[in-house]
């Protein structure tokens, strides 16, 4: 990828990728420009995105999760995610910024110019032109910390915590930076295929999906699932989680124009709107079918249309967000429901929201993506200046390329990364230590006393 | 000395407790506890699913007192925690052998 | 309303209603002129805003009530928050915004133009011409969802979940938006009378109050009341709530400066300045009135403090901040003190905080205002340059004016709302559900299991 | 100190000090130049910020310290961080500020010209050029209020209330605006010796963890400590309190930046990467030493690191980060660990986390600061291009004078509050008070019902 | 008539509640106490402090129930309840002198 | 045999539970309860009004033993939980017909 001391503003960071990488991908690369001039408002609207972004995960995700599961093991689950937190803070600054937005090698993944993120200092990166590179770093680094920590909802409650540690390490190496070099660092998915994807569909919320589900699969089921009722230990913690969650999510939807001006403000409004319809759908659906909605439905609702709205935050209006939102509601909560008729035990439901809620909204996308909305839609889809219901069904096709190649790649390489892992140390915990919860076994602390 | 044990629906203890202190008795301790029986439990949603409860809160009371007192608080109770529908809960009347003020080392019947 | 493409900065948002209004608010209507050019760093501070006062609602708010109630409400207070923006934020889109901030009809409610927010993209609104009306659109989206979730306080504990939706749903449309209009969106409030209302003292907090007066009323008290003592079962959700509030409540009064500027900056430190001096007052009165200072009385404090700022925050100087957060902390919480002595059971004092401690500002605000802090002020008051204190008592009679006239608005349009809803259907739970709890009987839900 | 109407942009906090000071501190005084230009985009980033910061006292420190305590005392300890906003939000107002950052007296102290923020409206601080002073007051107000807040950890669970409210407030005035003076403000440490604290090293967390060394001392342990085990009453409550206060902590290092460029991205960037390793090198410390890793040493490990990146986040390498980041992950874990040994009973290790994490992250700036991270430094440090491994130690002499400065100030300083406050009102609460717990016995309330 | 009072370990609730069931008992009452015995306790960590906890959760299920049905019942859940490991409870058998149905005021047997 | 129920006051349960594993006594369960007595209440406030709140927390020790022992037992919490002062509690002895112990199937005084 290049540093160009560039003055284009505004343009949404996919719009950059392609036309960049489109034009003239190895010119500037060695050369660093006379110090790029950066724009103070858009620096502080990203400075302000990443600081939402890792509040997603913590305390956001944890909460949402730690609410979720028995009081003996809310301190390991949200572990999950303050160990992501801290792994991949590290880890992206050492080589996982570099492998995913490194100079492209092949479009396959990133090379190592940016270990320790030598040579950052005093850029800009082509995807951020006007912004420090330093805080594209911060900004990216936050959405490769909450992708492996959304799969923890499926394990939660049984693994051990050696192999968490080590699964995570792996799959954020293995799997997420080369998916994101595909789909926004310059890799094929992005740039030669031209599928849209505005702030993670793929990149984060199949992905986690997927891997999820091949987790859940290979680990079996929690003792006692599904016979005993598990109900969620403190729903408040959860709805706070969910609440943290939609605030969050307007720095990783609005914060991925990379921009403080008009294409944020629409992703942010998208993204409300987005959340809001699918708490009111799911809660319908749940009124219908179960005779009551809930506040765990309102709650879930709202996550599941934060991920269906993300990968068309960018490019929609926002009356299409208010379908999306209503779609992805009814669908993830018909997804949910059916969950026992499978069989697996994805115990907080990563699969029903993330899998198939990214997948839907990637889908819709394809649908509703608008020129209007996003005037950079006829670059980044390599012609097509709309989806489906613009008249232009090939951008159903790149769409659907993208979520495949997701589904396969995520699913597969998962897979091994599970065996591997379970081979160096063993995934799940004994019986008599999942019984006693993972709090006491894993991390010998006890989350309440008196 | 009897030991009365009352089990009774949460919302009726501030009055059960009135009306034993207008008895005079003077002292008591509660506990929270989770009953079964003929009164059925609840329904609970959860992302789709539906799960029964069958464990409802009470409130369990623990009385000492001499005879007479027992027998009168028992009647009170009886009286004063009915609702008439199922659920209402029950009293067990225990023999007790010694009690102790721990306070003043009494023990018997001054020691209630 | 007219959509400029302004760059005139850093005026106050009422300022522009006027002045615009004023002038020439039948001309520019129809035509869109060429793309606005937006300030980023006011767009980012807006952004940032928008975000904020969402966080109020959720988890804030959701939260300061939620840790009040007993165990057994607490997952249907939780919902009030949670439903009103999923609902608003939806409905706000449809049509809240066009009938409260589209083109004045009357003085008296917006048209239709921006149903759906059509016409919206591209523009500027008059009220906010450096950041994109896309912007200022979410950024009133967070105001219209707060501001009925506030009155749920009082009927907490005892409200049917269905007749709860519907009545919101109503009070939203046909109570906030027309208030609304008339304060901020060119009405007769704002822009014929020349009242000053910085950020919400009578749309958002006098007019939530008075509602919740009536509705305690016409609801009638919960079981046990007021001899069973209901102490609140997790006084440290409180707490969070209270807190989140105050941080939040920053993007509400610096950002209804609608610029990164001078005026967000002093109204940023009235708002902390007014929270924490009532957060004193409070305590002081509770010390000596009661022998203890306590920690619900802090937070409760600097929520009236926040209340009672919210109209002047722009307008007044930093040490009028403490006069007003000491009066506050003070008459609220001997309003909130004496209300066993009228009968009425309004549960989580949404009328001694939000009623008086709106009235109080909205009236003080008519004593300290300055043009010292804000220039704009002689243009919104129709030729005033400050308040009784700098010689001017006229002042005092517009807000008087504004207050009474919000009084009277909800009041009676409350009464209405609410004999319609219990016709539909009815507004208290039945005795039994009451009992077991609204978690249980409306939503068939528990917060805490093990 | 100046208010000028510069231009300048993007210079650390610290460097506009020395700066300023050392060319022409006595010039500009008086005269108020024309209004100031102030940079919307650093404006809206310093806004930010300081919402960030006081998120970080309400609600992140409350809980970070009200989940370690035990039930009977969780709102005593909320009430410590809510009582520290409110009141020193006033004080700083009427007088704070101007002590801290007023006209230097002596190299001592500020003088009174800004009580009362007089003259502040309209003017830009010579150390903040592009933002209003008004906002530069509250962003600093923030620092004044999490500083003595911090201290409460140590005295937990035993001070009476009103001792505590009368020591808070001689703290702050006599401790805190001279040592933030000396370092920030133009006095000595910053100005003569040329010491470099980004943000806060010596003046937040040295000074408060000495001053709870000093405390824990004078006050004596708790009943039954530590024969009793005293296990924290709600880990996730403090999960959520490191969360937030990690998340919160962006804009107290990068709002140092007091703009909205590269160095605020790169002490993002520091910061984040010091928690994260921080995080991990606790982890590794219990894992090795105790056998298990836990939830609350992650989460102290985080704490921990903040605290030592403090000083060094606009001054190093994100590689350098790691390295303070793991040491201060492994050298707190120790302290922390040995505490027993010394016999004083610093309830919730302010020492530990805050005087030894800040002593060491002074030092180590004292190695790793470069002139390629800050270009000021030179400036700054009257000299010298960077640290200890940059071949310069005469920057560790520097940073030592400031540390052995701070300890002996804020110590024996504490020390004479203490006996102060303790004749005026008794300090310790009764025996039976401290049973029955701080909640009851100081504010007759109860944290938990049903 | 007999109470029984047993304490077990808290997953094997719901199999004790069935098995009772099984046998026709209609009504129970339980609690969450925590135990102390053989079964040694487990180390909690605190910042590198280690603690010991003694105390290990257990259920307590307070059963009332005729002379019969009483040794049925310890039998099933002395069947149930076991694991083969140590801290697996113990059941205490009371003797009771009197029952009270508080919604009907019935008393002795009729009231179980 | 016989069943000690001791109320004691929470912060007496440590040395209570030390004492008592002196006499050789190995086994106890404990749980929450709250207790109203002689020992008054505290005024709780809440946003100007006050309320007074009668029951007060303390610890209930359930201890089967023999009958020798459990004299001791008695005298044992007796010194040890006496403060002196209102609200120390007391002690309930109350006669056991049997125990089990779930592990073993033991009954009896084996099984204690
Ligand atoms: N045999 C029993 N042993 C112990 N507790 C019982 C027994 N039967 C009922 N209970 C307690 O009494 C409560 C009420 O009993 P239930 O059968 O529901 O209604 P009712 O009291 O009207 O007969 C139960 O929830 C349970 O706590
Ligand atoms: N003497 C006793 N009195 C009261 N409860 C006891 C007694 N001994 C044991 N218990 C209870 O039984 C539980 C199990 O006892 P323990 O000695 O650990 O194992 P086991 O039941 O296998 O002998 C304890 O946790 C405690 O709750
Ligand atoms: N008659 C009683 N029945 C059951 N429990 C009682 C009785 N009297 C007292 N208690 C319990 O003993 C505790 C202490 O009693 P109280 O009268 O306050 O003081 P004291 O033990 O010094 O006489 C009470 O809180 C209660 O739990």
């Amino acid at each position: 990828m290049l540093d160009l001391p560039v003055s284009r503003r505004r343009a949404p960071l996919a719009s950059i990728v392609s036309a960049a990488l489109l034009a003239t991908a190895a010119t500037a690369l060695a050369e660093e420009a006379a110090a790029p001039k950066f724009d103070t408002g858009d620096t502080a609207w990203m400075l302000t995105s990443s600081a939402l972004v890792l509040m997603m995960t913590i305390p956001g995700l944890a909460l949402f999760y730690g609410g979720l599961v028995r009081t003996k093991n809310v301190l390991s689950t949200l572990m999950h995610s303050f160990f992501c937190a801290a792994l991949i803070s590290v880890t992206w600054v050492l080589y996982g910024y570099s492998l995913t937005f490194g100079p492209d090698v092949g479009g396959v993944i990133g090379n190592a110019s940016f270990f320790g993120l030598s040579g950052v200092l005093g850029t800009a990166s082509a995807l951020a032109p006007t912004i420090p590179q330093m805080l594209f770093v911060i900004y990216q680094a936050t959405f490769a910390i909450i992708t492996p920590a959304l799969i923890s909802g499926t394990f939660a409650e049984r693994l051990r915590f050696p192999a968490f540690a080590l699964y995570m390490l792996l799959w954020s190496t293995f799997i997420y930076s080369p998916l994101a070099h595909w789909v926004w660092g310059g890799g094929w998915i992005g740039a030669q295929i031209g599928a849209l994807d505005f702030a993670g569909g793929t990149v984060v919320h199949i992905s986690s999906g997927i891997s999820a589900l091949v987790t859940a699969l290979y680990l079996g089921k929690r003792v006692g699932y599904p016979e005993t009722a598990m109900p969620p230990h403190n729903l408040p913690l959860t709805v706070v989680g969910a609440s943290l969650l939609w605030v969050g999510w307007f720095g990783f939807n609005a914060g991925s124009a990379v921009s403080s001006g008009e294409l944020a403000a629409t992703a942010f409004v998208n993204t409300n709107t987005g959340a809001a319809s699918a708490a009111l759908g799911w809660l319908a659906a749940e009124w219908i079918r179960a005779g009551k909605p809930t506040m765990l439905g309102g709650a879930s609702g709202a996550v599941a249309g934060l991920v269906a709205i993300t990968p068309a935050a960018g490019f929609v209006t926002p009356l299409a967000s208010i379908v999306i939102g209503l779609a992805a509601g009814f669908v993830c909560y018909t997804a949910v429901s059916i969950k026992p008729r499978f069989g697996y035990d994805d115990a907080l439901d990563v699969v029903g929201v993330h899998m198939v809620g990214g997948t839907l909204g990637a889908l819709l996308t394809g649908v509703f993506a608008t020129k209007d909305v996003n005037s950079a839609i006829p670059t980044l889809t390599l012609g097509l200046d709309g989806g489906l219901l613009y008249g232009h069904p090939g951008l159903m096709t790149k769409q659907l390329i993208a979520v495949v190649a997701t589904y396969v790649f995520c699913g597969v390489g998962s897979y091994l990364l599970l065996v591997l892992v379970n081979a160096i140390t063993p995934l799940r915990a004994p019986i008599d230590d999942e019984r006693m919860g993972l709090d006491l076994s894993q991390h010998s602390e006890t989350a309440y006393s008196s | 000395m009897k030991k009365i044990e009352a089990i009774i629906k949460p919302f009726k203890l501030d009055e059960v407790k009135e009306a034993l202190a207008k008895e005079g008795i003077q002292g008591m301790t509660i506990s929270e506890v989770k009953g079964f029986g003929r009164q059925k439990g609840h329904t609970e949603l959860y992302r789709g699913a539906e799960y029964v409860v069958d464990f409802l809160p009470k409130i369990k009371i623990e009385l000492l007192l001499q005879n007479e007192q027992a027998t009168k608080a028992a009647e009170v109770i009886t009286l004063v925690a009915r609702t008439g529908r199922i659920g209402d809960g029950k009293i067990f009347v225990l023999p007790v052998e010694d009690v102790i003020r721990i306070r003043t080392g009494e023990h018997g019947e001054q020691a209630i």
